[in-house]
C-alpha cells in the first residue's frame, strides 16, 4: 500500500512538459515535491495565480500572497495575478492542462464526489465543480477504501456528486486505474507487493483486467 | 476628475441599511475590507444578505458580523470554518447558498457587466442544477446561470486615486475587482490614497467608474490563516 | 438654425457634475469644448479609456493613443485603460451617465436610426447598438430634418434601427424636445428665432406643445 | 517557466493554413500584428475568416491580406474604410458579418472563458436580433449570443516575456486580451521581449496560459488613421 508521498510521487510522474496544472488540497498539493525538475510547468491558483513557488521562508511570508488552501506561498519568476473570474475562465476555458484532486467517491463512468457528506456540515464546493466540470485531464488521488473498509470506487457515488463523466485517471493507494470510455475501471498498475486479486475485492466498480498487470515504479 | 474621498470607513458605510444585499471582496481572509467591517459592526442593523466567497473566522472578518447576529444569509462558495457560523447554520438562524467558485465569480462578474445570464458547464448533473436550465451546445451540457448584483459592494485595494482608480497586490485581487462594478454603490477602502495622476492609467486594475466612495484605511491586521514556511 | 458649434453648446447645458459620459463621432464630439469648467466629469472612449484629453500637440502624439474615431488623443490625470469587454461592460453595466450620439432618424417612441442606409455601402454599428441599449441617458444631435428637407423625427423610423425605446431627448438645429414615455416628441425649446409653427411644419411625428415654449440660452 | 519563444513572425505563422478561422486583436489600426500580417502575406493562402474589430486600410493593416484575396470573411463592429474592401464585398466576392462592437468583444471573451452563450440588450429589436433567441429578464429585453472562438488568434503587445505573459500600452490594448484566449493557438508578436521575472507579476494584462507563441517583432509602423493635433 502506498503512502500519500508515494501516491504524489505516483502522480508526479503523469505530468508533462509544458503543461499549466492546479493542485487541489491534500495529497495533490504534495505532487509539486515530485515534479522533476527538467519539467517546465505551471501551477495555478484558483485565487488569482500562475507561477506558485515554494512556502516563503519566515521572512518572506506575505499576507496578500496565499492559495487555494489559504496557505502563505511565493510566486516564481515570470508569474501572473488576476482575478478571481479570469482564474475561473481559464478553467472553464479549458486552458489547464491537468487537474489533480482529491475525491470520496469515484464512479466507474468517471463520476465524482468530494464536497458533501449528507447529515455532515456542508463546507462548500469551492472551485471543484468548476474545476471537474472543464479540466481536459482529471487525475484523482484517494484512498482505495474507507477507514471501515468500503470501496471507494463505485458503481454508482453513493454521496452528492461534484461532476459527471470527468474523472481520467485514480491513483489510489493499491492501483493506478484509467476510467474506460465505455464504463468501468482499466487497472493498469498495481501498488509494490499488492495483488490483483486484492484490488478486485477492493474495487466496488467494474474492474476491467487485460494481461499482466506490472507493478508501478517511481522513476 | 471626480472626487470620491470619504473622510472614514463610519462615512462610507452610515448609510447602509438593515435588509439589504452587500457583496464584500476577499479569499479567506486575504483582501477583506477590514476597516469596513469593523465599521458596519458599529452600527445597529441585522438582516444582512453578503456576498462572499467565504464567511471569515471566529473572531476576524465576517465571522464578526455573524457574531453580532447582523447577517441574515450568505451566498458563498466555501465557509463554516469558525464554529459560531456552524451553530447558527445548525439552528436555522442562517441561511446559506453554496455556489461553485467560478459560477460565483461569472455571476458576480455579469452583475457588473449587464449581462443577466450565462451558461456554464459547472454544477451540470449535481444538485447545483436542481431547477435550473440545462441546454446542450456543442455536445456538452451546460446550464444557465443568472448575475448577481448588490446594493453595496465593499472591496479593499492597495492603492486607490480619489477618483476611485484600484490597484490591488498579489491574490488579494481575487473577487474585488468584479464586486467593485456589480455594487450600486461600491466603498473602496485603500492602503495608500493618491492624488489624481499617481497611479499608471496602464495598471489600473479596477477603473474608477465602478468606485462611488474611496478613503485610506488604518491599522491593516491582515491576519493569516494557514501560515506556511520551509525552513 | 444652430449650427453644429451651437447644438454641441446647447448639449453641453445637459451635463451634470460627476458624470461619466460617452460622446459619439460628429457634433457630440464637439460637446467635448463646451462642457463647463467647474464640472467634473470623466469621457470614456470605447476603445479602452477613461479619461480623453485635448487633442495632443504636435510633438505629444502617439498611436497607440486613440479615441473611437481613430484621432489621436491625451489623457487626463486619473485616467485609466482596460480592454474593449471591460470598456463595454462599463456601458452595458449602466455605469456610463450619459450618452450623446448622432442620429439619421428619430421615431416618438425614442426609436433611433443611425447605421445604415439600404443600398448605400454599409460600415457597421460598431459600439452604437450596444450604447443605445444600455445608457440611462441618451441624447441625440442631430439637424431636424434631411438635405431634401424630409423631417428626421418621425412617427416610425423607416430605416433600419439601431436601438429600441431609448432616446431620452434630442437637440436639433431647430429645437430641443424630450421623448415623452408615451410617445410624442415634447418641444422643450426653440432656437433663436425659430417658430413653434415652423418647428411643427418640420415635425414629421407627433409634436407635443405644451404652454409657452422659450427660446434656448446658451449660458 | 514555459519558453514559447519562436524565431519570427514566419515561424510564428508557418502552420497557418488556408480556410481556417483567424482572430487579430487591434482597433483600426492601433494594436495590430504588423509583423504578422507581413508573415501572412508572404504565405500561399486563402479562404480565411478574421474575427477583428475593423479591416485595416487599402496599404495596411488587413486591407493588404484583403487586396491579395486571402480573405473569405470578415466578423466585425466596423468595416470599409477602404476601397478595394467594399469592391470586394459589392462584388459578392467577400461576405462580412456585422456583429455590434460590445457584443463582438464578449462573444470573444465568452470563448476564451469557456462560456458558450450570453444574453445581452444590445441589437434587440433591431436586424441584428434576427433568428435569435429573445428572452426577458427583470423587465428588460435580452438576446442570447454565442462565443467565438478561432483556430489562431494574432495578437500584438508592448511588453512579454518568453512565457507569454504581455503588457499592452495605451488604447492599443482593445480586443488583444479576449482573442489571446479565444484562440486555439494564440501568437503574441511584442515590441520587448523579455526573461520572465521581468515583467511585474500584478501589472499582466494576459497571462502566459493563454499565449503558445511569442517573438519579438520589428520595424513597427505604427501608422496613424487620424492625426489630430491642437496648437
Amino acid at each position: 500500500m502506498l503512502t500519500k508521498e508515494q501516491i504524489a510521487k505516483r502522480i508526479a510522474k503523469e505530468v508533462k512538459n509544458g503543461q499549466y496544472i492546479n493542485l487541489g488540497i491534500g495529497i495533490p498539493t504534495l505532487v509539486a515535491n515530485y515534479i522533476p525538475k527538467d519539467l517546465d510547468v505551471v501551477l495555478q491558483s484558483e485565487n488569482g495565480l500562475l507561477g506558485i513557488g515554494p512556502f516563503p521562508t519566515a521572512d518572506k511570508v506575505d499576507p496578500d500572497l496565499i492559495n487555494a488552501g489559504k496557505q502563505t506561498i511565493t510566486m516564481v519568476p515570470g508569474s501572473a495575478l488576476f482575478n478571481s473570474a479570469e482564474s475561473f475562465a481559464m478553467i472553464r476555458g479549458g486552458h489547464v492542462h491537468l487537474t489533480i484532486l482529491g475525491a470520496m467517491e469515484v464512479s466507474e463512468n468517471g463520476d465524482i464526489a468530494n464536497w458533501k457528506i449528507p447529515g455532515k456540515m456542508v463546507k462548500g464546493m469551492g472551485g471543484a465543480m468548476d474545476l471537474v466540470a472543464s479540466a481536459k485531464n482529471i487525475i484523482v488521488a484517494m484512498q482505495h477504501c474507507s477507514k471501515d473498509g468500503q470501496s471507494k470506487l463505485l458503481p454508482e457515488c453513493s454521496l452528492p456528486i461534484t461532476g459527471i463523466r470527468c474523472v481520467k485517471k485514480i491513483v489510489s493507494d493499491l492501483a493506478v486505474l484509467e476510467v474506460s470510455p465505455e464504463g468501468g475501471f482499466i487497472l493498469k498498475e498495481r501498488a509494490p507487493g499488492v495483488s490483483v486479486e486484492e484490488i478486485q475485492a477492493k474495487t466496488g466498480g467494474k474492474l476491467i483486467i487485460e494481461g499482466e498487470i506490472p507493478e508501478m515504479t517511481f522513476e | 476628475m471626480i472626487n470620491k474621498t470619504v473622510k472614514n470607513a463610519m462615512e462610507a458605510v452610515a448609510d447602509i441599511p438593515g435588509n439589504c444585499m452587500l457583496m464584500m471582496g476577499g479569499f479567506g481572509l486575504s483582501g477583506i475590507p477590514e476597516n469596513c467591517i469593523q465599521a458596519l459592526l458599529a452600527k445597529n442593523i441585522s438582516g444582512l444578505t453578503i456576498v462572499s466567497n467565504n464567511a471569515g473566522v471566529d473572531d476576524f472578518g465576517i465571522g464578526l458580523l455573524l457574531k453580532k447576529r447582523m447577517v441574515k444569509k450568505m451566498i458563498s462558495s466555501y465557509v463554516g470554518e469558525n464554529a459560531e457560523f456552524e451553530r447558527q447554520l445548525l439552528s436555522g438562524e442562517l441561511e446559506v447558498d453554496l455556489i461553485p467558485q467560478g459560477t460565483l465569480a461569472e455571476r458576480v462578474r455579469a452583475g457588473g457587466a449587464g449581462i443577466p445570464a450565462f451558461f456554464t458547464p459547472a454544477g451540470v448533473g449535481t444538485e447545483v442544477a436542481e431547477g435550473k436550465e440545462i441546454r446542450e451546445f456543442e455536445g456538452k451540457l451546460y446550464l444557465m446561470e443568472r448575475w448577481l448584483r448588490a446594493d453595496f459592494s465593499i472591496v479593499k485595494a492597495w492603492k486607490g486615486d480619489t477618483s476611485g482608480n484600484l490597484i490591488f497586490k498579489g491574490t488579494a485581487r481575487n473577487f474585488n475587482p468584479m464586486m467593485a462594478a456589480a455594487g450600486k454603490i461600491c466603498i473602496a477602502e485603500v492602503e495608500e490614497l493618491v492624488q489624481p495622476g499617481e497611479l499608471d492609467p496602464n495598471q489600473i486594475h479596477t477603473p474608477g467608474i465602478y468606485v462611488q466612495r474611496i478613503f485610506q484605511g488604518e491599522n491593516y491586521e491582515k491576519r493569516i490563516e494557514q501560515r506556511t514556511v520551509t525552513q
